[in-house]
């Protein structure tokens, strides 16, 4: 089992941060922003992660890259992410839906054209020799797991809690919570920069944790691949952000062991191994059509629920019958 | 109420005339038990509805009583969760919204919605979309500018810029160009200054005149209960009274309920 | 049909999930390795033997891109990846023992190589020959360096790859030596040649850094380089960066770029009126640019790293069944990778002579298959190559080409020069 | 001047490919409300399907390698016959990927999804039949006309390739027959209809079904055509051939307002004239620009340069 | 003017059904060529019931949109208790005390009724995100009495028993009562009801004109309401204001304007 853990660990410590990436996502559709700047936020915490430690803190090569120090560039980086998405935030979050999508979506483009001219960020070939605070790569979950929970826990805290609510209001509808009291562009700014400091620390580590940085890292392809990853996962719940990055991720990876399966005819295994992607294609209209509101919804996890508490109740029952 | 103002009297009819004196008898539309859902509420329960061919039956009710999404499900845009619709006998509850409008039934909807970025004619044209014979059509969207002056001046005109009550004078001549059997009106008065609403009133009835059935839903149900026939009073998605117009415009309970 | 769904997924989901494990999970972790479930047939018949039981098939992992969008340069590598593996067996392998050459696609992104170096590294390889491209090694590459699996790159020319770490060389140099040769070559056709353009893919690791020496050797020429021009990978019109050109009036026109963007670029450049001669960086060294294009091919001097027209035994062997099967002479991609696993070929049948691999550990294997790697010297389609003591690729032949297209327009020749 | 000339005509250049992609992009947008990632594939695969039905072989890479059709059509003919097929095809698309999203009612945003799903088979299909190898038309679009047209003098010349001149009068000549259908022939004023009101449309007894099918051949005609003329100018590079046009085909569409038929044409027209005045030395922040402008647009007027300004209604 | 504005410096004064609480000086309001509310000037004052009344189209609605910042005027003032608000967005409106409900009810559809009213109550709390995610004071306190007076709310227009309950599963006439409930959440010293009684039944209409004398007596209200209704606005109104096509025509107590020619015409029509 863990020699399983250890030929997959960078699929699973990906799709964790998949996940996370997700959820940053959903922030702001918690305020039905539809936001696709999480990879211009990612990617700008990945600079940050891979400037700091190739030059400025000091770490010998092959010594490990001290723990503290990553944490002092997860800082950093939400710091100026958060500083990012307020300036930018502000006057683009007045753009409704598709509007707002597109916008966004020039915004990564934007930066992703100054990355790669600036000195700083290395140009086409980026920043590599990144310091590894780890000695495996299995050891990221160290870091990729708590920050997944505690992401989770975050948004699953701020979903009840009075924000939280505001944002739910603006979402299902931006005009009676403006009537009721609710400042839209605050909350609206609000949500969108706390998605983009979760964007911009999950970047931080996973510069590390892939050895290198470079402008490929946060471009239009990848913010549609967070957009598949909400709506597929589910938008209406933050189990679905999660679930999609878990499963999107895996996806690729496990069509790719699928085709060594022993036993399978030469054709349907070439074809598995060299069209694993068309699969992917596949799959994606596939749910889509069969799941049009994401695989977890939440009268699913209503459904969830009632069926767990519906059994002791029944048990109760059968005993009640029994008892006479 | 005064007669019909004479100058919107057309001097042909652009309807499809009715076959035989039975018509009156012939039940043309029929809904059974129609029951909808809309937004997670029960909009209408169980409705029992009929239209006699050459008919005017009216549908009143306060807002939000169901009296729109009754006409929708009977044009198909949404569907009926239990019970049957039976258009000259045969069930259409399963049909395209399109295809009802070529079996016969014109809907001219609430809040007008003329295509405002098509000028008059072509709004009037696109209400002919079923039909095929040109110079038919030429000759109808004549009729109706001999009917409504007002779109003859203006027919290179944009829809959108035209007035409220202009508005809803092109609404009703468009679906009129389909040349349907039953026209389903919803609120024709809405917004209007009284003296158009009398006018669009007197058209209504010319149209009647002309062998249209109409099913008109409207608030104003003095004014409905004048020209209608027969009458039903939705409340809260459900039919409660029904009868003759003129005793539904004397019943106490209508009074009560809807006029108070 | 939603009632259908949930199921369908939940158990597709399933059945996914338990084949992705099962395949892997089926090797258990003893120390002793076994033949990767990946070769197939191999590999059912396999207990938990040894790894180098005699006549089981060596395994050599091939990660490189042969999707996404640079899968233009992906396949050229599988093709010559593949025939190396047929070639070398066919020349009894190593010592007798055939190798297996396991493909795993990197797809275009870091992570898609990391993740195919895993899955080779679990699947018990010997060695990596990978990735496609140079910003894939900066990310891949620490991950076989630290599971101490010996990585050769066969296209990655960015500077610092050997300096990943001690398993990781190439055997794709940068193109240095070669631009002041190609510039040389262009004076000697036209000795008037004052004024330069040049043109770069910013978006291109390797056609950054390639720009930088031909900049710097124009300069020392005394060439004056009148306009830089940036595009992109991605782009296919240059009109602007053609039109801003011809206006300094250039004499001489430097491409460096892929073949796509490079060969529109010097097809627009000669639609548009240039008539001075054209030098294509390494980029565009592959038949891929012909039909591109075109008539207006002819006479690009082109840099290299590889020639076809190289005379010796291997290059030609190389050659006669590459153009047996693709019927044309083979790309420079296909040729390094085909160099990649020749070095390991070479290294494993060294190292089996000084100690027999059959009786070693896979762990010990590849890393004295590592040592051995950068200690050989050896002759290959693209000349003798050895490596310095900082694992760094020494290649002695580099080639100066021009190309002659056929009348027809569409298939052409890479003629050597110098 | 001459400097100037030479800008304007490039970015007039530049401008027509992109208004050409995206004219079949803003057409499905017009009327479902959707952007159709797929778009780029389509004009991928028309391309693909011209280079077949013109009897040319694939090369060494994929499932099809060496393969050709047993006839030969020439470079015209192939090109309508397979905009048509890819016209056909993109209906299939919307059979299969998008009326099952809008029966269910669904979010429109889903779209974006499985439109990219189907980007992704596309794009893998391709690659697995035919390999990511370069193809070329084999003969020319523009005949035996000469490869450039100069529009300026001997000594100033202003050089215009003579493809991309024939791809800004395609452009332009579909976009007058286009507003020519859409403004007076019935369909066309059918198809106004659903985009301004679907439900009215419905109500006057136009078939939106059929309609939305009839869209989207028109959309991937026009895109397979796109993608021939484009392949014909700059060669088919790829799988990926017309998808790195998709982003910039989305700035396009924006800026010439979403759904807006001769708003594409002058947002490809603008975007080009926009990237070719980028002085010399800044060129490398070309894409920036264009999407700096894209931004500010959606600011300023959200509608797009030529779009209406819409109340919304309280 | 000078003479409202001193009237509404003494709006404090112990009499107070003199002092004016909002006034409405030249409000306009164009929708392209289409003038929705035409210089239509008024003042209410303080814990009135103010009826608006008009045939439908008459911009009785595009006049609440205005009070209450929805929409800004092309031109016109309006003052809340001498304050100048016309051009303050939504919710500062919300935040001085206006609160309201929508003809066309919108609720927060996907959430339960007592969401729907802890919502509201968002400007009279304070607990930040930290706060609010981490369980620190005042969140859990303010928690705690955000639910309980939502529950009161609930319960005081009898919903208490499906406070889980999503708002688009209720029925027509509990969604007006909710929505009612969550303007209550605001705390307003303004409440402005747009067509509150639509939909309901006349014994739900008859409960409603009580409600809305207690409400306004039990939280010390000032009442605009547009009713079509004419019986309940007779009953329950102070003063009743009567809009057509944009224009005020009729201002002043139900049995004058019930009287008045141009109303008869304008709103009865052809009932008259």
């Amino acid at each position: 089992m863990s020699d399983f853990f250890h030929a997959h660990s960078s699929v699973i410590v990906s799709m964790v941060f998949a996940a996370v990436l997700g959820l940053s996502l959903y922030l702001p559709l918690m305020a039905g922003q539809l936001s696709l700047a999480s990879p211009g936020f990612y990617a700008l915490g990945g600079y940050v992660a891979a400037v700091f430690s190739t030059k400025i803190f000091n770490v010998a090569s092959g010594a490990h890259f001290p723990i503290p120090y990553l944490l002092i560039e997860m800082i950093v980086a939400a710091v100026l992410c958060g500083a990012l998405a307020i300036i930018v935030g502000i006057p683009a979050l007045r753009l409704r839906g598709i509007y707002l999508a597109l916008a966004t979506v020039a915004f990564v483009e934007i930066l992703r054209v100054v990355s790669l001219n600036l000195k700083i960020t290395g140009g086409a070939v980026g920043i590599f020799k990144i310091p590894q605070p780890f000695r495996s790569t299995l050891q990221y979950l160290w870091i990729a797991l708590p920050l997944l929970i505690l992401a989770m826990a975050f948004v699953y805290r701020l979903e009840k809690s009075r924000i939280g609510r505001a944002f739910t209001a603006i979402r299902e509808d931006e005009l009676a919570a403006d009537a009721m009291g609710i400042a839209p562009t605050y909350h609206k700014v609000l949500a969108f920069t706390m998605g983009a400091i979760l964007a911009g620390i999950v970047g931080t580590v996973s510069a590390h944790f892939l050895n290198t940085w470079n402008t490929r890292q946060g471009d239009f392809n990848a913010s549609i691949t967070v957009l598949a990853i909400v709506l597929i996962g589910g938008s209406r719940t933050f189990l679905g952000p999660v679930l999609g990055g878990l499963v999107l991720t895996a996806l690729p990876e496990i069509l790719r062991s699928v085709a060594d399966i022993g036993g399978l005819p030469h054709w349907l295994a070439q074809f598995l191994k060299d069209g694993r992607l068309i699969i992917f294609g596949l799959l994606l209209v596939l749910c889509t059509v069969f799941f049009p509101q994401g695989i977890i919804t939440p009268e699913f996890l209503g459904r969830v629920r009632r069926l767990f508490s519906r059994r002791p109740r029944a048990t109760t029952a059968d005993e009640a019958r029994a008892a006479p | 109420m005064s007669a019909p103002d004479t100058a919107s009297t057309p001097t042909t009819s652009p309807i499809r005339q009715q076959s035989g004196p039975d018509n009156a008898a012939h039940v043309l539309l029929d809904l059974r038990n129609v029951t909808v859902n809309y937004g997670g509420i029960q909009a209408l329960r169980e409705i029992n509805l009929t239209v006699r061919a050459g008919e005017i039956v009216t549908l009143i009710g306060a807002n939000g009583a169901g009296k729109s999404t009754t006409l929708r499900t009977i044009s198909r845009l949404i569907n009926a969760r239990s019970g049957q619709i039976f258009y000259d006998g045969r069930d259409i509850g399963s049909v395209r919204p399109d295809e009802v409008v070529r079996r016969g039934i014109a809907q001219c909807p609430e809040g007008r919605r003329v295509l405002t970025r098509f000028s008059v004619l072509d709004n009037l044209e696109m209400g002919a979309y079923v039909r095929s014979d040109r110079a038919e059509i030429r000759a109808d969207i004549e009729r109706q500018f001999t009917l409504f002056p007002i779109l003859g001046e203006r027919r290179n005109q944009q829809a959108g810029t035209l007035s409220g009550g202009e508005q809803q004078m092109l609404a009703i001549a468009r679906a009129v160009m389909s040349r349907p059997r039953l026209l389903l009106l919803d609120e024709p008065s809405l917004g209007l200054a009284p003296l158009i609403v009398r006018n669009i009133f007197a058209v209504i009835r010319e149209l009647h005149e002309q062998g249209v059935t109409i099913l008109l839903v409207e608030q104003n149900a003095h004014l409905a209960l004048q020209y209608a026939d027969r009458g039903y009073v939705l409340e809260a998605g459900h039919v409660t009274i029904e009868g003759a117009a003129a005793e539904l415009a004397d019943d106490e309970r209508v009074r009560q309920a809807y006029l108070g | 049909m939603k009632r259908l769904a949930i199921p369908f997924l939940v158990i597709l989901a399933l059945v996914l999930a338990a084949c992705g494990s099962s395949s892997s999970t089926a090797t258990p972790a003893p120390a002793v390795t076994k033949a990767p479930a990946a070769t197939t047939a191999a590999s059912a018949a396999s207990g938990s033997a040894p790894v180098a039981l005699s006549g089981q098939p060596i395994p050599i992992g091939l990660a490189i891109a042969t999707t996404s969008n640079v899968a233009l340069l992906g396949e050229e590598e599988k093709n010559g990846g593949l025939l190396a593996e047929k070639f070398f067996n066919d020349r009894g392998g190593v010592n007798g023992r055939p190798i297996k050459v396991i493909l795993q696609d990197t797809a275009g992104d870091e992570q898609g190589a990391i993740n195919a170096f895993q899955s080779l590294i679990s699947a018990k390889v010997v060695g990596i020959v990978g990735p496609t491209l140079s910003q894939q090694a900066f990310a891949a590459d620490p991950t076989a360096n630290s599971a101490k699996v010996p990585v050769i790159g066969p296209s990655n020319t960015a500077k610092g790859i050997p300096q990943i770490g001690e398993y990781v060389t190439r055997v794709s140099a940068p193109i240095a030596v070669v631009a002041p040769n190609a510039i040389k070559q262009a004076l000697k056709i036209n000795p008037n040649i004052k004024k330069v353009a040049v043109f770069y893919a910013q978006n291109d690791a390797f056609s950054v850094s390639e720009t930088d020496t031909f900049q710097t050797t124009a300069k020392s020429l005394n060439l004056e380089v009148t306009t830089v021009q940036k595009f992109q990978t991605t782009d296919t019109d240059f009109q602007t960066q053609v039109t801003n050109a011809l206006a300094t009036k250039p004499d001489l026109a430097i491409v460096s770029g892929l073949a796509a963007d490079g060969g529109n670029l010097v097809k627009q450049l000669r639609e548009l009126g240039f008539k001075g001669i054209i030098i294509g960086g390494n980029g565009l060294n592959t038949a891929n640019i012909f039909p591109v294009c075109k008539a207006q091919c002819d006479g690009l001097l082109v840099a290299q790293a590889y020639s076809p027209a190289l005379k010796s035994d291997i290059n030609d062997g190389f050659k006669k069944v590459y153009t047996d099967q693709f019927k044309k002479d083979p790309p420079q991609f296909a040729a390094q990778t085909f160099t990649g696993i020749q070095v390991f070929v070479e290294a494993l049948k060294s190292l089996d002579n000084k100690t027999k691999i059959a009786n070693m550990s896979i762990e010990d294997l590849r890393v004295a298959l590592n040592k051995e790697v950068t200690a050989g010297k050896y002759d290959t389609p693209l000349g003798k190559i050895s490596f310095d003591k900082d694992r760094e690729l020494v290649q002695n032949d580099f080639y100066v080409a021009q190309i002659k297209m056929n009348p027809d327009g569409a298939t052409g020749t890479f003629v050597f020069l110098s | 001047m001459a400097h100037f000339i030479q800008s304007l005509l490039n970015g007039l250049s530049i401008g027509s490919v992109y208004a050409i992609f995206a004219l079949g992009y803003t057409l499905v947008f017009s009327i479902l409300g959707i952007i159709n990632f797929a778009h780029g594939a389509i004009f991928t695969i028309g391309a693909y399907f011209t280079y077949v039905l013109t009897g040319a072989a694939f090369g060494f890479n994929g499932v099809l390698a060496n393969r050709s059709l047993p006839f030969g059509l020439t470079l015209v003919i192939a090109m309508i016959v397979g905009s048509l097929l890819a016209g056909f095809l993109s209906v299939i698309i919307e059979r299969l990927a998008f009326r099952p999203l809008r029966r269910r009612g669904a979010d429109r945003l889903l779209s974006l999804v499985s439109s990219l799903g189907v980007a992704i088979v596309a794009v893998n299909l391709i690659q697995y039949l035919v390999g990511a190898e370069i193809y070329t038309y084999k003969g020319k679009i523009t005949g035996n006309l000469p490869s450039a047209v100069n529009f300026g003098s001997e000594n100033t010349p202003i050089p215009i390739r003579t493809v991309q001149i024939v791809i800004f009068g395609v452009s332009c000549l579909i976009l007058v027959l286009l507003t020519f259908m859409i403004n007076y022939t019935k369909i066309g004023k059918a198809l106004r209809a659903v985009s301004e009101d679907a439900t009215t449309a419905s109500l006057l007894g136009i078939n939106t079904d059929r309609l939305i099918m009839f869209t989207f051949f028109l959309s991937g005609f026009l895109g397979g055509m796109a993608g021939t003329l484009v392949g014909s100018s700059v060669s088919i590079a790829g799988p990926y051939f017309g998808i790195a046009f998709g982003l910039k085909g989305l700035a396009v569409i924006v800026l010439g307002g979403l759904g807006d038929i001769p708003g594409a044409v002058v947002g490809g027209l603008v975007l080009g004239l926009a990237e070719a005045f980028v002085p010399s030395d800044y060129s490398a922040y070309k894409d920036a620009v264009a999407f700096g402008l894209l931004f500010v647009v959606l600011l300023l007027r959200p509608q797009g340069i030529l779009g209406r300004v819409q109340v919304q209604k309280v | 003017m000078t003479a409202d504005v001193a009237e509404s410096i003494r709006a404090d004064a112990p009499d107070r059904a003199r002092a004016v609480v909002l006034e409405a000086t030249g409000m306009t309001r164009r929708f392209g060529g289409l003038v929705a509310v035409n210089d239509v000037s008024f003042t209410v004052n303080d814990g009135e019931v103010f009826g608006l009344i008009g045939p439908n189209g008459a911009g009785k609605t595009t006049l609440f949109n205005l009070m209450t910042g929805l929409i800004q005027p092309t031109s016109g003032r309006l003052h809340y208790r001498g304050a100048d608000i016309t051009a303050l967005r939504p919710h500062q409106v919300a935040a001085r005390g206006i609160a309201r409900t929508f003809q066309n009810i919108r609720l927060f559809g996907n959430l339960s009724a007592v969401e729907n009213v802890m919502i509201a109550q968002h400007v009279h709390t304070r607990s930040g995100v930290l706060a609010g995610v981490l369980g620190l004071p005042p969140a859990p306190a303010e928690a705690r009495a955000t639910r309980k007076k939502a529950m009161e709310l609930l319960d005081l227009v009898g919903m208490a028993d499906r406070a889980e309950t999503k708002a688009v599963n209720f029925a027509y006439g509990d969604q007006r009562r909710l929505e009612i409930a969550r303007a209550l959440a605001l705390e307003p010293h303004v409440l402005l009801l747009d067509e509150p009684a639509a939909g309901m039944n006349p014994s739900e209409k008859q409960t409603l004109s009580g409600f809305i004398r207690s409400v306004r007596e039990r939280f010390d209200l000032t009442v605009l309401l547009i009713e079509h209704h004419v019986p309940l606005v007779m009953g329950l109104c102070d003063r009743i204001a009567v809009l057509n096509f944009g224009k005020l025509i009729a201002l002043g107590p139900p049995h004058v304007v019930q009287k008045d020619p141009a109303v008869i015409e304008a709103y009865l029509g052809d009932a008259g």
